[in-house]
């Protein structure tokens, strides 16, 4: 059998693998942060650039602002034209209520207040069925609408959106999260003017 | 040692998913697609590797009495590496294995094999042992996911096998869809390793 | 109190740790096949995973976060649960012989058991607060427990029963468990 | 030794009381031919093609797995059939050919043979396949013909028209429609009172007991009458949860299915309340409009803890022991 | 009847109880030209053989004695010559040690025999309670109902279990054997004496006969001949299967039931078959060992089923010429009723002092049947009197789990054979119950 | 720098704290244990999954050492280290010669014709329960295969009504010899290959009616015996196989064939 090491040989040998493995990890970190910090940002923008397809985004900002709308938080990026004129918001919603818990739906809203286009950032709803909210046929009926020119309800409930096939669930928290965008929109254009 | 026998071995009859039934938490959850399940596989077989050749490096400097908690730290710290790295390069497939990569320190593959092999092998034994049980282990997982992305989305890679609008049997790519998925795959892989074993 | 209530039910029975998150399935399979070990490391289990997720909590709010260093939180953990596991070991057999009779031995089970690190990650994922943190430890336990005693029952059902060869063993456990995940996945969209 | 010797020899008891695993298989299947009627009659020819394909994949399926294996089981035990009955009760009548293959496949397939053919299994087959359809299918699984429509228009049931639209869209429901049968659904979630009727058979040749299914309509009474009368507006009536959807045929030919329920009188009690109970919870707190196929499989999982930790009271053994 | 039959309260089956000979007389039978005698018939240490080959034998005279308190004394029916001592194929299916007589006078008719021994005059008051228990034991007596249990043990119950009751088990619950019941008929008067003498046994604790409601003309007859007695009573029985098992018989009639792995003496009863009761009745009147038994023949091979007095050790063949049994067509050949009855498998096989009846069955009667899986239905459990769980106990007998589960309650079966008559599985649970049985006997 | 300098120090701070926290604990709470169970966890793969059934690698080790036995096999570490640990409890597996298990009956279908129908479980003892004599001879191999369901090694099977051993499987283990209710099972050295099937005690006359191949203890083998090795007891020849030379004289002169030799089956076409 090997032999009983003395205490302080064995709280130093580990000390030092802790020390190693903490000194190489740091290291590691120190490379890694920028690129993951990039592909953090980067999925946004890409998320910002098709949700505001058209519209002009260098001005939009790094970190994205919050309001409150509907009794919940909301995230958005305004882009602005160089003299400070709305042209669109990137909101960030939670879908309420879905499937399986909340999910995040980025909105893109014009300066006049309607759609511009959707796209599902994170959610957990059933693979095959409440995933198609990222579908084409299903975001298209978004597009163009706003507040005043459509009922933002699922037809079921007598609204507007065809919802998905076996997910009315997910429909309807989706349809619920794009409204609260335009409420939001509503809201922020009413601060700003 | 035998480099058929080997491979026969950590593929087929000590295959750790369908022989040892070790790893079976990223088995099950990671294997949506066979995408996921090759990159879940090799993440595992890189963090094997890694551990398995420090430590075998290191087995003649740790004291027994702290050798685990000494192995956990030597493998944490792979982990971490493996997960920052992903997360730098492979953004979204580390998105989609989430707290998985975290969770290969507790792979019970990884530290079984540092205490069964590397901390009594050498160096360049303990690297092929590590490469070939990652493999194994690399392979089960995706195969898992290539049957469960067929079956359950209809597609390989992404690429669509069957038009869009026809069904597919969604259960495969849910929870239970892995268990059954798995039981029946550790049927053919007994099947498979009986048969080998009867070969040689 | 509806909170922690909702919690609890999202634990055991709508996100079950072993059939929604796929944690801890290794005990699952090796610890099934007798329903008072099955009972013993439920036990066991939800002891230190409460323990372990509170102590964890603490790490990271109270060190890691403070100190900038969250991509630590892997190698921390792990050493506080490994640590914790030997020492709760350590005590318990010194103070409390019948306790380490029943629950001791499945200790050592316990430090490679995902569910725990899994389970202490995903409370901080999960932003919960120190209570919320111990709630959702707890009541994950439970439903690990739950999941382990229903399997270990069939288990021992299944000694009298005459599955196929190829079927015996670990495959039929596989299929079982997808059978009992499709049951629990009535319950899926209960807690929102 | 004489040439002549009485050559058979066997434990006692000799005689027998002459029913047989077969006679029960095909009585139970006897006795739904009502709810069937009432199905054909509402939904008609497509119901009956549903069924017969059902009963058809399901004995073949079974028939082709003995002949090719070391399986040493009578297929034609009735058991298979009545698999198949079932999961085409647990089927809408305008499921196309191959949700049917698929459901045949893993009703006797992961549902049974698995487990080692009739008697081995730890879940009622029909419901293991309804399940798993559920879950795959949940499109093609969950659009129902309209009861009497002939041009095939599909409708929702009057649970989903529940979980969807709330409690205010069933004010006009009745529930004599509903007791006869009159709504969309499965085959076997139609009528309750066909079902009522196949099962006094049952109750008559004791091949079922009253334990199950009264626990679990009284759980089911219970849970969803307390919410009820909390707030009516949200919550449908106690009545109307009893009589749609499948808690008649869960509770009267499903959950009593002798193989997947407990065997002592006190399991059969908390079994029934359990499957009632987890019924209501799913209902009325679930994502699935439906809960009575979750609540059964996932109390069937307890059948064996059930036996083991509530026995009958045993002969000499007294009560305050 | 107004008042609902006295029965035991769970489980229990109506078999169809062909009782073919409920109207025929007991005859008397005949000496038979061999009797083969085997030496163990009871339960308990096993005898000690007296006589050797060629040995002279007189009607009584000791063949084989107790070799200790659990034991029982055997003689022989019929002066003869001891032929021959050597294995043979017994009743019940074993093989054990049996002594071949050679008689002298076969043909001659038990009647005229049984006419020729002259009772004694008995004055009850007079006799002592040992005086009663050594007589009950040196004529050999053993429960004649199936078990062979030597009846001067069960007479005897340790000083801390008091007696307060005694039954007589007139249920005949088995199908097709009537002798129980054609004995109350003929022979009231001497079972009530019977009753009297173990009714002394005990000091005078009431004694009560337990007789099934499908033998009304027992009940009455019964009911005729205790009236008068004190402390002697009738109870008439729902007609249910197992009605005449002991702990089953002390519930209906009392109330009471026996504990566990316990006897009927745990709740201060004894109970005795009408044919040992009787036996004790010839024991202390006649002083006559044990030599004859009443039995039934009977089953579907049999055109006229009757009930007969026997010499024990009476070959099944001599019965056979006797009933014009042909011996072609028997297939199953069963000693006892088909509920608890053993199948034999040698014509050449003799009768013992517990063979109640012979039942004769041609190929009609026998099934071959396959062991189907258990569908859980649970018919057996509900037909348990005992209130076992039989699908699981059997099943875990199968499965080799007998340590992780009760013990206790596998040993509590009583082998009537209710489970197995109804399961629709054909499951033999009985004797998977037996197996169970003999395992846990050869671990302890 | 402090990026580095940080972590490193909470790292080892960390590692500090918790072993020595350990050290202190396990000295504290120190109860004394059988050193073997420390010895043969040590040898244990320590991945503690559980997949021998038991709680975790000390689990087997401290049962390993309880039992003084090791019923249970790990099934995760390799022959090497199992045998290392049976080293560890002084239970070295013996390289004595093999013993194996030997049917003393030959009552095949043909040689003792089935007497009756027996048509009740499937089990030696559950059809002793009913009967005696299933076959002619009451001594015979009932065919039901008991001690088929009691080997572990797959070495048994029935084939034409007796069941008939694969030597080679056969570990020598011993389980099947209670589980034959006609003690016909018993254990010889593998190399002693002449044995007498039959079990038969009954006169020669009687056996000769009920089998075949039945030993009529006709002293035959005996007189010709060169070696004292066989014996005729109760109509009934025994080999001692200590002192069985293999020579088969004995073989030959069998009038009934009873006495055969076994294991390899290619002795029988010279003989």
């Amino acid at each position: 059998m090997s032999k009983q090491e003395s205490d302080f040989k064995v709280i130093t040998v580990l000390v030092i693998i802790a020390l190693f493995s903490a000194v190489l990890l740091a290291y590691v970190n120190t490379i890694t942060r920028g690129p993951i910090e990039g592909n953090k940002k980067a999925e946004m923008k890409k998320a910002i650039a098709v949700v505001l397809q058209g519209v002009d985004l260098k001005n939009i900002p790094q970190m994205p602002r919050q309001m409150k709308v509907d009794k919940s938080i909301v995230k958005y990026f305004t882009a602005e034209s160089d003299s400070g004129a709305l042209l669109g918001v990137a909101f960030v919603v939670k879908g309420p209520n879905g499937f399986s818990g909340d999910f995040d739906v980025m909105v893109g809203v014009d300066a006049d207040g309607s759609v511009i286009d959707t796209y599902v950032l994170q959610h957990k709803e059933t693979p095959g069925l409440g995933d198609k909210m990222n579908g084409e046929a299903f975001k298209s009926q978004f597009r163009k609408k706003n507040l005043q020119n459509a009922k933002w309800r699922v037809k079921k409930d007598g609204g507007d959106i065809d919802a998905l096939t076996a997910a009315t669930i997910t429909s309807r928290a989706f349809t619920h999260g794009v409204e609260r965008a335009l409420l939001g929109f509503e809201k922020l254009k009413g601060n700003k003017h | 040692m035998n480099l058929k026998e080997n491979m026969i071995r950590s593929f087929f009859t000590e295959n750790p998913v369908t022989g040892l039934l070790l790893g079976l938490c990223p088995t099950l959850a990671t294997t949506t697609s066979a995408e996921n399940g090759l990159g879940m596989g090799l993440a595992t077989t890189f963090v094997l590797i890694g551990s398995n050749v420090v430590i075998s490096l290191l087995r003649k400097q740790i004291p027994d009495r702290v050798r685990i908690p000494a192995f956990i730290v030597i493998i944490a710290t792979f982990v971490t590496i493996v997960d920052m790295g992903m997360q730098a390069t492979m953004y979204d497939l580390h998105k989609t294995l989430g707290l998985f990569i975290p969770l290969i320190v507790v792979n019970c593959i990884i530290l079984g094999r540092a205490e069964a092999f590397a901390s009594k092998n050498s160096i360049g034994h303990s690297f092929l042992d590590g490469l070939f049980m990652g493999l194994g282990f690399t392979m089960s997982l995706f195969i898992l996911g290539a049957i469960r992305e067929v079956l359950g989305s209809g597609q390989i890679f992404g690429y669509a096998l069957i038009p869009a609008d026809w069904p597919t049997i969604l259960i495969f790519v849910l929870a239970p869809g892995a268990f059954i998925t798995l039981g029946f795959m550790m049927v053919g892989m007994n099947k498979i390793s009986k048969l080998l074993e009867g070969g040689n | 109190m509806v909170q922690y209530a909702l919690l609890v039910v999202s634990a055991i029975f709508v996100n079950n740790v072993i059939f929604s998150r796929f944690l801890g399935l290794c005990p699952y399979f090796g610890v099934s096949k007798k329903i008072d070990t099955a009972l013993g490391m439920g036990m066991a289990v939800t002891f230190l995973l409460t323990l372990a997720g509170s102590m964890t909590y603490i790490v990271q709010v109270y060190i890691l976060n403070p100190l900038n260093l969250a991509y630590l939180q892997t190698i921390a953990f792990i050493l506080v649960i490994a640590s914790l596991v030997q020492l709760v070991e350590i005590v318990m057999k010194k103070v409390a012989p019948p306790l380490y009779q029943a629950l001791g031995i499945f200790l050592p089970l316990i430090t490679t058991n995902c569910a725990i690190l899994g389970v202490s990650i995903l409370s901080i994922q999960g932003k919960f607060n120190f209570i919320e943190t111990a709630v959702f430890s707890f009541a994950s336990a439970l439903g690990f427990g739950l999941a382990l005693i229903i399997f270990a029952g069939i288990r021992e059902a299944l000694d009298t029963r005459q599955v196929p060869k190829i079927f015996a063993g670990a495959p039929i456990s596989f299929i079982i468990a997808g059978i009992l995940a499709m049951a629990f996945m009535g319950f899926s969209g209960m807690v929102k | 030794m004489p040439e002549n010797r009485p050559v058979f020899v066997d434990s006692s008891p000799l005689g027998r009381a002459g029913e047989s695993t077969r006679k029960i298989m095909y009585t139970v299947s006897l006795t739904l031919v009502p709810a069937l009627g009432v199905s054909v009659w509402m939904f008609g020819f497509e119901a009956l093609r549903v069924l017969l394909l059902a009963a058809v994949f399901c004995v073949g399926i079974e028939f082709a797995a003995f002949r090719f294996s070391s399986f040493k089981i009578d297929s034609l035990d009735g058991s298979a059939l009545l698999t198949g009955i079932l999961l085409a009760m647990n089927l809408p009548a305008n499921a196309p050919w191959w949700l049917i293959l698929v459901g045949s496949l893993v009703a006797v397939g992961l549902g049974k043979l698995v487990f080692g053919g009739l008697g081995q299994n730890i879940f009622n087959p029909a419901l293991v396949a309804r399940v798993f359809l559920l879950i795959s299918f949940p499109v093609q699984m969950t659009s129902w013909l309209k009861p009497g429509a002939v041009d095939g228009s599909t409708g929702a049931t009057p649970l989903g028209i529940l979980k969807t639209e709330g409690a205010g869209a069933l004010a006009q429901t009745d529930l004599l429609h509903l007791a006869v049968g009159q709504m969309g659904g499965s085959l076997g979630e139609v009528s309750a009172i066909a079902l009522l009727l196949g099962a006094a058979w049952l109750f008559y040749k004791k091949y079922i007991t009253w334990e199950i299914p009264v626990t679990f309509m009284g759980a089911v009474l219970v849970f969803s009458g307390i919410f009820y009368l909390i707030n009516p507006a949200q919550y449908a009536s106690p009545l109307f949860h009893l009589f749609t959807g499948g808690v008649m045929l869960g509770a009267l030919y499903m959950a009593t299915d002798m193989v997947t329920s407990p065997l002592t009188f006190k399991g059969k009690l908390i079994f029934g309340i359990g499957c009632g109970f987890f019924t209501a919870l799913i209902r009325l707190f679930g994502a699935y409009p439906e809960g009575v196929s979750f609540a059964i499989l996932f109390m069937n999982a307890f059948v064996p803890l059930l036996d083991r930790y509530f026995p009958d009271k045993k002969f000499g053994v007294l009560k305050n022991e | 009847m107004l008042h609902p039959l006295k029965t035991f309260s769970r489980g229990g089956i109506h078999p169809a109880y062909n009782k073919f000979s409920a109207d025929r007389p007991i005859e008397y039978g005949t000496v038979p030209e061999r009797l083969l005698i085997a030496v163990n018939q009871h339960i308990g240490r096993p005898l000690e053989v007296l006589v050797k080959k060629g040995e002279e034998v007189t009607r009584g005279s000791l063949l084989a004695k107790s070799s200790g308190f659990v034991s029982s004394n055997l003689h022989a029916p019929a002066a003869g010559k001891v032929e021959k001592i050597t294995r043979f194929p017994q009743l019940g299916g074993q093989i054990g040690e049996t002594i071949i007589i050679k008689t002298e006078n076969p043909g001659q008719s038990l009647k005229e025999i049984l006419d020729s021994e002259t009772p004694q005059s008995l004055r009850l008051d007079a006799l002592e309670k040992e005086e009663i228990l050594k007589k009950i034991n040196e004529a050999g007596l053993v429960g004649m109902g199936g078990a062979g249990f030597p009846t001067h043990v069960k007479l005897s119950p340790p000083q801390e279990k008091p007696i307060d009751h005694l039954l007589i088990n007139g249920a005949e619950c088995e199908p097709y054997i009537t002798c129980d019941h054609r004995l109350m008929l003929e022979r009231s008067a001497e079972l009530t004496r019977g009753m009297l003498i173990l009714q002394k046994l005990f000091g005078g604790v009431p004694v009560t006969i337990g007789i099934e409601d499908n033998k009304p003309d027992a009940v009455k007859a019964m009911g005729e001949a205790l009236a008068g007695k004190r402390g002697l009573s009738v109870a008439a029985l729902e007609t249910k299967y197992p009605q005449g098992g002991e702990k089953q018989l002390i519930k209906a009639i009392l109330n009471r039931e026996v504990p566990s792995a316990g006897l009927p003496m745990d709740v201060g009863v004894i109970v005795q078959n009408v044919a040992t009761t009787l036996a004790v009745y010839e024991a202390l009147v006649y002083n006559r060992p044990l030599m004859e038994r009443a039995l039934t023949v009977s089953g579907n091979l049999i055109k006229n089923p009757g009930n007969i007095l026997l010499p024990i050790g009476t070959p099944v063949s001599f019965i056979m010429n006797r009933f014009e049994i042909d011996a072609a067509r028997v297939r199953l050949l069963l000693s006892g009723g088909p509920m608890m009855g053993r199948a034999s498998f040698s014509f050449e096989s003799p009768l013992t002092k517990t063979s109640s009846a012979l039942l004769f069955f041609d190929g009609d009667y026998v099934h071959r049947r396959r062991e189907n899986p258990c569908i859980r239905c649970g018919s057996c459990i509900d037909a348990c009197p005992m209130g076992l769980p039989v699908a699981q106990l059997t099943e875990s007998i199968k499965g080799n789990l007998i340590a992780a589960h009760a013990k206790g309650d596998i040993m509590d079966c009583i082998e009537c054979g209710s489970c197995t008559y109804v399961c629709p599985a054909d499951r033999r649970l009985v004797q998977w119950m037996r197996v169970g049985k003999s395992i846990i006997r050869r671990e302890n | 720098m402090y990026e580095i300098l940080i972590p490193g120090l909470v790292l080892s701070g960390f590692a500090l704290v918790l072993s020595g926290g350990l050290l202190y604990a396990s000295k504290k709470f120190y109860v004394y244990e059988d050193p073997r169970i420390d010895a043969i966890e040590a040898l244990l793969p320590a991945a503690n999954c559980g997949g021998c059934g038991l709680a975790g690698c000390r689990a087997f080790a401290e049962q390993a050492v309880k039992k003084e036995s090791l019923d249970v096999i790990c099934p995760v570490a390799d022959a090497a280290a199992m045998s290392a640990v049976a080293k560890v409890l002084g239970i070295e597996a013996s390289g004595a010669d093999k013993n194996v298990a030997t049917l003393m009956c030959h009552g095949t279908h043909e040689n003792s014709k089935e007497a009756l129908e027996y048509a009740g479980i499937e089990d030696c003892w559950a059809a002793m329960l009913v009967t005696d004599s299933v076959k002619a001879c009451a001594f015979s191999c009932l065919g039901l295969a008991s001690c088929v369901r009691a080997c572990r090694f797959d070495a048994m099977k029935i084939e034409n009504g007796i069941v008939v051993i694969d030597e080679e499987k056969c570990t020598g283990c011993g389980l099947c010899v209670p589980a034959c209710p006609k003690t016909l099972l018993h254990m010889r050295p593998q190399t002693s290959e002449v044995v007498v099937c039959c079990f038969n005690t009954e006169r020669g006359a009687d056996a000769r009616k009920v089998c075949r191949v039945a030993c009529i203890g006709c002293m035959k083998c005996q007189k010709t015996c060169a070696h004292d090795a066989i014996h005729v007891n109760n109509f009934l020849a025994a080999i001692d196989y200590g002192k069985c030379t293999n020579c088969y004289e004995c073989v030959d002169v069998c009038p009934t064939d009873s006495i055969q030799i076994k294991g390899k089956e290619v002795y029988v076409a010279s003989a």
